[in-house]
């Protein structure tokens, strides 16, 4: 065992300071930028979110969280809600496919949002473009059918990427069977 | 049950942390020039990130998110984890030396590495409960064990190859990885997370 | 003296023992293997096409032309007539569709050769299966044309044809067999091969003739292709139903797909495979196991390529733990 | 049933020039070349100096050590020079030069007579240390060691090696044939040597004839004759222990571990001659043969002859040889030149031709395999070779048995890369005794 | 010391991915086009040249049972400070740079740069240290980007760069193809390198031939 | 406010806590290693050659700090300039180590030594002396396989086209590796003061050598008679020189090398530095040689 003659720079006390007073002070700088940066960050956030929907729900004047529903929002337009945006998700071809679909209150497909997925990049990542996604703009629930062959009334698969393409379209129609019950409950 | 066996095995296999998701690279490329050394950074690797994940996910739960503290994770883990096994190697060394020698000598290269850090952070960001974490952790360490032992066979094996000089070492051995991986990417599609 | 006359100093050879050799020799045992390979190749022209012939025939040159350059760069000694280059090149060309544009088989070759085969020093010393590696790459590179197979078309859909094995994985076994009429006519035509797939998944029945012939020569081993296809066989009929348990097909599994061309001619590659008997026997359980696997759950329809690639990687260890017996270990 | 064991390779036996040809005694040479060095262990002293007379049967070099034995003069004459003298084995050796009188008279009290049932196990093993007889199967160990085992190994069982197993040789073959009684006399003295009860004789079925002689000339004498798969290495000691006795030689043991000696059929010749008539080892029986050789011949030629006599004794060279070999194609040593003297192992000279040797350039392995399935030790000779190119001798020793191989050439045979696999082991032996060596 | 030589070594000689074989997970990871290589390089680059500083300046004040995470604080402290201000300001480039950002503590380069370089050197000498390294990380990280991004999807930064009928090999873009366009890179580094050794042998040689006759028989 | 005192206190915290930790397992539980060895490793060459008598550096590193009586000056290749290091470090008393450099003592080229045998086998000089002694006749001369290249850990050397290695005496760092491993023990180390060299290893008798190779060395003694300072004898059969003969008495003109017929004595320097086989060399080191014109590159 190591003994030798504890010069003070050595003692448990000391050395322990040593890595203390380092954290302390890392405490500090961080607490400092956090208190100045937070401020445009949580803008950024809020900036963030109201461009992804206002992309996704173009003429709404403003946006309000609904109560009781986790991340709904309402798209607001002269008082009315003219479509809800509302989160969905689907199993891809590499995991989760996180996304925000826009519904209109009658159950009407507006246009979704991926915002998370890692699909393979030049096929399942197609899902983002607009040739496959403006397929989805006025469908509801029921025509929402992938196939491979080109279609008006379905949804036509990604070439070569059929899971993902199924992942999307049922995720997307989730979203849009939730919001018409929703709304279908609202009206009553 | 089987939810827990999907999670352990897609982390194992299909999104290998090496091969799939690039975690834990200076270690995998540096320590699996002889096998020997390979199954002690496996196991090594597979026992700590499983603890510290878990210590990491309590802080992470019952600190961090209370207090509303998310973005200091990096700090909190990174001083958990490497005074942790800072730790841990100072009482082997100590103890057993046998031990020591298995996997404690691998502890000091793991200390400051993407694959301790990035399992608790992926945790974190999939917000797994306590279980899930551990399972997703324990299955990382024995995905990178399973592949830094492959890959160091296939080294050792190269040892007595005609590799062209200007690829011996780091060349062959990205080269290798790389085909490993692409034998991976058969078991790609199979379990969605 | 006349028996000193016929000598001279110097003219001895001497050598360590022994002093006699078989007659066989690396080139003989490849281009034995081309030969074999070359009715299901001309099989797969007649079903194919030329476009096929022209496939193929881009695949065996660049990988000759490859292995070439690469080694009059490196100054070797240039092997390109012992056929082992031609041989990758053939059998990468039987991995893939005939449909693919001309840049494919080129690539895929010299991936083949000069990456998986070269970076690691040449003939006997790669790790993975050249032409599995080069159809892998492929595979990852342009999976759409990869898997966009000629002929069935107006039968299964309107867009691409799909291989036996697609239609089981996305559409079911009972649609499968409707394409083809019966069960009956389904297994005659996986058999002779009469159906879609890349140009070497075709005709079992001339693979398995050729692959006899290897077996009857002792190129390669019997256990290899036994093995793995029985291991598939019986998984596949165990696990592979949708009826539960035991009621899967394993002749339609052990005739589609690349099972016979792998286990015959890819799995059986001795560079890249276990050295001593046992050793095979595990490989080729282990590859039709992960066959198995990634043909039920993976996301590919077929499986063997990498199957074989990964049981490729695994073949150190299993050199390491399963050497021979040696003599004298038993009283 | 003829019996075999693991691997083993089957090369064109070419027995067929030879064969069928009877022993031929060679002329009595006018000069021969007496190397002091004739077998495994310490070297002889030279008993004589240029100018000596000699006589047939003399002993001209003596022993120094108990794993040694000694070397008598093959012919009566006088001696010229005791100098370095080209060897077949050691590329050059003290060696004893007699020039012929033409006489060949044997020395005084030779040859005689003698019951050999009278003596007792030690008077013969002396008779046989005193003949010079040293082990004619090729590896030229004393004899008399061998049959001298240490107590606490019991040896319960003796097998004469008549296999034969090497391409074109047929020495043993026609000795087996011409000399019966001879050999089974021999092995009845050295089984009362050991005091062993259990006598086998194992011989290959490509020599038909040969196993009825022995059959017919054992008949009652105890000694089983056990027919062989002709496969090469029947005749290896380890092998043939496991083939006829099922027991198998411990790595790194000796046949003795597991209570066998194994003797070839020309030491029981020399033993014969030696016990009752008296006679030490001057001439052997050597199978002179190839693609080269205009007549092959079974040639008994007295030690000291050197090649070109021999070779000469056959018509000379029908073509030019591409390689000249003492001993066997699988395991014989390739030679360099022409005279070099016949010793008491010499049990062929081989000239090959180009054609013979089908060599080739050697190739990376291809992991074929070939060799682990021929390897009748059960190693992994590609590997072997692999670590042999890098010199990695300490790898091969600890992981790949090096030291087990008993360099019989299946391996290499097998081999369509044409690996030089028994070179390799050669050499990483040397690099693995110069290490122990260092390390003392 | 001669700073350019301090800073250019970084680059060159003990380039941190090609030569020292450190920091090599977002060598693959986050290199598949230039525009996410170019982020993290810039990052990288940042969190060394100011750890190398803090380090340069604080080395007297550790007690070296506990650098190692003192260290580690000061850098995450760093890497914290940079994801707290791209948050805040730079929203793309953080969510670009996802899980890699924040592992960017454990990049062995930094810690090992503060180990090696700035634990033993005074500010300037330091500063220069980090920064010639962060360049070398991030030109190899670009470098492996544009080889990627070109061959892959036949672009650069986003811009189509060769012509649209162009159909690269997705694998460049794949785990896969990142392994081993990374490994035959460095072959080709290698391969470069020794033609370079080659000639300078060569001179060397024709420049000894005469002059070290002389000088031997003196020695 | 609350925000940041609640990020510096578990900051503080945490650190508080593992280092109490760390520094209280480090004081009751470390294990002291001496960490001067990896110091005197690092000064090292690392060229792992064994010429200092151990296996490998470090372990030279670790003996010579902590053994007293192992001397800080038995790396050859690092010279004095490391032995002084790490005397230095060691804190024992430097002593020099004398400089040396290998030198092939053969000029049985493919063309001058005759071939007994056609060889094939394994390419190894080590292999081919296990048949018959190697190919060529002089059981003692060079057998050019390039088993000393090799084993060279400095890759100072090379094979020439005439079948002989060649040392490139700059790289070369005299540490003997290459004497160890050639079977033939044709190379040999020489002080780095020499000034002449037998370029030949043959202990034949003249004629005998004079038949296996046009350039062995014939035991003639012209080169015995001819040194004014009894610096050269015939051992042997084999011309040896005394280096500290040559440079005690500060010979700067070797007339030994004037006479030699088979021209087995040379300037020490020659043949050694690839591409100086010149007139140079000769000149410099037997000036009155060119004079008489005895002696041709
Ligand atoms: C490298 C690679 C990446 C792939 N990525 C995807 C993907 O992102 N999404 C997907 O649905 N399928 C992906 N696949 C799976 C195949 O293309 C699969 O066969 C396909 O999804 C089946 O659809 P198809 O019927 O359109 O061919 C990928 C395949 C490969 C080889
Ligand atoms: C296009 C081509 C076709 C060949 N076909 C055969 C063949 O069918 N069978 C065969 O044994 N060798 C075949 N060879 C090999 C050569 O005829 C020759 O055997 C070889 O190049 C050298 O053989 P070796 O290495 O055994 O000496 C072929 C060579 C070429 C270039
Ligand atoms: C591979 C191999 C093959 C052998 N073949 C024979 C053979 O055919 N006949 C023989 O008598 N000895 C053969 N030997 C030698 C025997 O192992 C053994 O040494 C010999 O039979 C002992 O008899 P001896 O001492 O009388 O020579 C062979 C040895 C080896 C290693
Ligand atoms: C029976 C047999 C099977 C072979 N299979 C393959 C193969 O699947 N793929 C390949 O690239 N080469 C194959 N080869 C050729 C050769 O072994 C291959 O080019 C080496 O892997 C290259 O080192 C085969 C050779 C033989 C004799
Ligand atoms: S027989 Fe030859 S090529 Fe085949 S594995 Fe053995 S050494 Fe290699
Ligand atoms: S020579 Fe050695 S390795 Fe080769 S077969 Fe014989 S015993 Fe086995
Ligand atoms: S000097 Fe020795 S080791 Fe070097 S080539 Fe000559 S014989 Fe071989
Ligand atoms: S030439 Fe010999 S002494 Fe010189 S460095 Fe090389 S091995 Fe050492
Ligand atoms: S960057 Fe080194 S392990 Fe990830």
């Amino acid at each position: 065992m190591a003994h030798g003659h504890d010069d003070k720079n050595n003692s448990v006390i000391r050395i322990a300071m040593n890595l203390a007073l380092t954290c302390f002070i890392s405490g500090v700088i961080i607490a400092g930028t956090f208190a100045i940066t937070e401020p445009a960050a949580e803008a950024q956030r809020i900036k963030a979110k109201n461009d992804a929907m206002r992309e996704l729900v173009k003429d709404a004047d403003s946006f309000k969280a609904i109560d009781g529903k986790d991340g709904w929002y309402a798209g607001i337009k002269g008082g009315k809600a003219i479509a809800y945006v509302v989160p969905a998700q689907g199993k891809g071809y590499a995991g989760v496919i996180q996304m925000l679909a826009a519904v209109a209150p009658d159950g009407k497909i507006l246009d979704y949002k991926v915002l998370k997925h890692a699909e393979t990049p030049g096929l399942g990542d197609k899902m983002t473009e607009p040739k496959f996604r403006n397929q989805f703009a006025g469908k509801t629930a029921k025509d929402m059918e992938v196939v491979k062959v080109p279609t008006d009334k379905n949804i036509q698969a990604l070439t070569g990427a059929t899971i993902t393409s199924r992942a999307v379209t049922n995720g997307v129609r989730e979203a849009a069977e939730a919001v018409a019950a929703y709304s279908a409950g609202q009206k009553k | 049950m089987a939810e827990y066996f999907t999670l352990f095995m897609g982390a194992v296999i299909v999104n290998n942390f090496v091969l799939t998701r690039f975690l834990g690279l200076c270690i995998f490329f540096g320590v699996s020039k002889s096998l020997s050394a390979s199954v002690g950074m496996g196991m090594a690797v597979s026992s700590i990130l499983t603890v510290s994940s878990a210590l990491a996910w309590v802080v992470y739960n019952f600190v961090l998110i209370p207090y509303n503290l998310v973005f200091l994770k990096i700090v909190v883990f990174v001083i958990l984890i490497a005074g942790f096994v800072q730790f841990l190697e100072i009482v082997i060394k100590r103890f057993s030396p046998t031990l020591y020698d298995m996997w404690g000598i691998y502890l000091v290269l793991i200390a400051t590495n993407c694959v301790v850090l990035g399992v608790p952070l992926i945790n974190a960001a999939e917000g797994f409960n306590f279980m899930k974490s551990v399972v997703n952790a324990f299955g990382s360490g024995v995905g990178f064990a399973v592949a830094i032992i492959l890959m160091a066979s296939l080294r050792e094996k190269l040892q007595y190859a005609d590799v062209p000089k200007s690829l011996q070492g780091l060349g062959i051995a990205f080269i290798l990885a790389g085909m490993l991986a692409l034998s991976f990417l058969g078991f790609s599609g199979m379990i969605p997370l | 003296m006349s028996a000193e006359a016929k000598m001279e100093i110097g003219q001895l050879t001497v050598s360590a023992s022994p002093h006699i050799r078989c007659d066989e020799s690396i080139s003989k045992i490849m281009w034995t293997v081309n030969a074999t390979l070359a009715p299901a190749a001309l099989f797969s022209v007649y079903r194919f096409g030329v476009k096929a012939l022209v496939t193929m025939i881009i695949c065996i040159v660049a990988a000759v032309v490859t292995e070439y350059l690469i080694q009059k760069w490196q100054n070797k000694p240039v092997t390109v007539s012992d056929g082992s280059a031609f041989l990758t090149g053939l059998l990468l060309a039987m991995n893939i569709p005939s449909t693919v544009p001309w840049y494919m088989p080129l690539f895929g070759s010299v991936v083949a050769i000069a990456v998986a085969k070269h970076t690691m020093g040449g003939l006997g010393y790669n790790i993975f299966n050249p032409a599995l590696v080069g159809r892998a790459v492929l595979l990852a590179s342009w999976p759409v044309a990869m898997t966009t197979w000629p002929e069935m078309a107006s039968k299964v859909d309107g867009v691409t044809s799909a291989t036996p094995l697609g239609i089981l994985k996305l559409q079911g076994y009972e649609k499968l067999v409707s394409v083809f009429g019966d069960k009956m006519e389904m297994y005659k035509s996986l058999f002779i091969g009469t159906r879609s797939g890349s140009m070497g998944e075709t005709s079992a029945l001339l693979l398995i003739l050729g692959g006899a012939y290897l077996i009857y020569r002792g190129y390669i081993n019997w256990r290899v292709p036994v093995f793995m296809i029985g291991t598939v066989g019986v998984l596949t009929w165990a696990l592979g139903g949708h009826a539960g348990l035991f009621s899967g097909d394993p002749i339609l599994n052990m005739l589609s797909g690349g099972l016979i061309l792998g286990a015959f001619y890819m799995a059986t590659d001795m560079v890249t495979i276990p050295i001593t008997n046992n050793g095979q026997i595990v490989f080729a359980i282990g590859a039709g196991c992960l066959t198995v696997l990634i043909r039920l759950l993976g996301g590919y329809p077929e499986g063997v390529c990498y199957a074989i690639l990964l049981m490729n990687s695994v073949t150190p260890l299993i050199d390491r733990w399963l050497k021979p017996a040696k003599f004298g270990a038993r009283r | 049933m003829a019996k075999s064991f693991r691997g083993g390779v089957h090369p064109d036996d070419r027995k067929r020039y030879t064969a069928a040809k009877p022993i031929e005694t060679a002329p009595l040479p006018d000069k021969v070349v007496i190397p002091t060095r004739q077998h495994i262990g310490a070297p002889c002293a030279a008993l004589v100096k240029a100018g000596d007379l000699v006589k047939k049967g003399q002993v001209i070099a003596e022993a120094q050590a108990f794993v040694s034995s000694p070397i008598h003069a093959s012919l009566s004459g006088k001696v010229v020079e005791v100098a370095d003298y080209p060897h077949p084995v050691f590329g050059f050796c003290q060696s004893v030069v007699i020039e012929s009188d033409g006489a060949d008279e044997w020395v005084e009290g030779m040859p005689l007579s003698r019951d050999w049932q009278a003596l007792d196990a030690a008077a013969l093993k002396d008779i046989i240390r005193q003949a010079g007889i040293v082990g004619m199967g090729g590896a030229t160990f004393p004899t008399h060691v061998k049959l001298a085992p240490p107590p606490e190994k019991p040896i319960d069982a003796f097998i004469l090696n008549g296999a034969e197993c090497e391409p074109y040789l047929t020495a043993d073959h026609r000795v087996m044939l011409e000399a019966t009684d001879k050999v089974v006399t021999g092995m009845r003295i050295v089984m009362k040597v050991l005091g062993v009860a259990k006598g086998y004789i194992g011989i290959e079925e490509n020599k038909p004839d040969a196993i009825t002689a022995m059959v017919a000339a054992t008949k009652g004498t105890g000694i089983t004759v056990v027919p062989l798969k002709t496969k090469y290495p029947q005749g290896a000691e380890k092998t043939l222990i496991k083939v006829i006795l099922d027991r198998e030689v411990p790595s790194g043991g000796l046949p003795m571990d597991v209570g066998a000696v194994v003797q070839n059929v020309g030491t029981m010749v020399a033993v014969a001659d030696a016990v009752v008539s008296g006679l030490p080892l001057v001439e052997r029986v050597a199978t002179v043969t190839g693609g080269a050789i205009a007549e092959p011949k079974n040639l008994l030629l007295r030690i000291g002859t050197t090649f070109a006599q021999a070779v000469e004794q056959c018509g000379g060279f029908a073509a030019p040889p591409a390689k000249l070999i003492m001993g066997g194609p699988m395991m014989g040593m390739a030679q360099c030149r022409l005279d070099v003297p016949v010793i008491k192992g010499t049990s062929g000279i081989l000239a090959l031709s180009e054609d013979d040797v089908n060599a080739g350039e050697e190739k990376p392995c291809i992991r074929c395999g070939r060799c682990v399935d021929a390897c009748p030790m059960g190693l992994v000779p590609s590997m072997l070779s692999i670590l042999g190119q890098r010199g990695l001798f300490e790898v091969a020793k600890e992981e790949y048995d090096l030291l087990d191989c008993v360099e019989c050439g299946s391996c290499v045979y097998a081999c369509p890369a044409k690996r030089n696999i028994v070179h390799y082991v050669k050499y990483l032996k040397a690099q693995n005794a110069a290490a122990a060596a260092a390390k003392k | 010391m001669n700073y350019w030589e301090i800073f250019k070594k970084g680059i060159f000689e003990m380039n941190p991915i090609f030569r020292l074989a450190l920091s090599l997970c977002p060598a693959l990871a986050v290199t598949s086009n230039v525009f996410n290589a170019l982020g993290m390089g810039f990052v990288v680059m940042f969190v060394i040249t100011a750890n190398n500083i803090v380090v340069s300046l604080v080395r007297d004040y550790v007690n070296p049972k506990v650098r190692v995470p003192v260290f580690i604080t000061i850098i995450a402290t760093i890497v914290t400070l940079t994801q707290l201000i791209l948050e805040g300001y730079f929203p793309e480039v953080n969510k670009e740079l996802g899980l890699y950002l924040e592992l960017v503590v454990v990049f062995a380069i930094i810690l090992a740069r503060a180990e090696v370089f700035a634990m033993k050197n005074t500010v300037v000498p330091s500063f220069f240290d980090g920064l010639g390294m962060g360049v070398g990380f991030a030109v190899a990280m670009v470098f492996i980007g544009a080889v990627r991004e070109l061959l892959g999807p036949g672009t650069f930064l986003g811009y189509q760069v060769l012509p649209a009928s162009y159909d690269g090999p997705l694998i460049m873009i794949l785990a896969p193809g990142a392994f081993l366009v990374i490994g035959l890179m460095i072959g080709m580094f290698n391969v470069i390198g020794e033609h370079q050794a080659k000639q300078a042998e060569l001179k060397r040689r024709a420049a000894t031939a005469a002059g070290l006759v002389v000088q031997r028989s003196e020695a | 406010m609350e925000h940041a005192i609640i990020i510096v206190l578990i900051l503080t915290f945490l650190g508080a806590v593992f280092g109490l930790i760390l520094a209280y397992a480090n004081k009751k539980l470390a294990l002291e290693v001496n960490p001067l060895i990896h110091v005197v490793e690092d000064v090292l060459p690392k060229g792992q050659c064994g010429a200092c008598g151990y296996a490998g550096c470090m372990a030279y590193a670790e003996a010579v700090v902590t053994k007293p009586e192992v001397p800080p000056n038995l790396c050859i290749p690092g010279k004095d300039a490391v032995a002084k290091l790490v005397a230095e470090l060691t804190g024992k008393a430097a002593e020099a180590v004398e400089p040396r450099i290998a030198q092939v003592k053969c000029a049985g080229s493919n063309e001058k030594a005759v071939r007994g045998f056609d060889y094939a086998g394994v390419e190894d000089c080590v292999a081919a002396n296990l048949l018959f002694g190697g190919a060529k006749t002089c059981k003692y001369g060079c057998l050019g396989l390039g088993t000393c290249v090799k084993g060279c850990p400095f890759d100072a050397m090379s094979m020439s086209e005439a079948g002989l290695p060649v040392i490139d005496a700059e790289k070369c760092t005299g540490c003997g590796k290459c004497e160890t491993v050639c079977p033939k023990k044709v190379i040999a180390m020489m002080p780095l003061t020499a000034r002449v060299r037998v370029n030949c290893n043959s202990r034949d008798k003249g004629q005998v050598a004079r038949k296996a190779c046009s350039a062995a060395c014939i035991a003639c003694t012209l080169c015995v008679r001819e040194c004014p300072y009894q610096a050269v004898k015939v051992e042997n059969n084999l011309a040896v020189v005394d280096t500290a003969v040559c440079v005690a008495n500060n010979c700067t003109d070797a007339k030994c090398l004037a006479k030699c017929p088979t021209k087995a004595i040379r300037p020490a320097v020659l043949g050694i530095v690839p591409g100086t086989e010149d007139q140079a060399a000769v000149e410099r080191a037997c000036p009155s040689c060119v004079k008489t014109n005895t002696v041709a590159g």
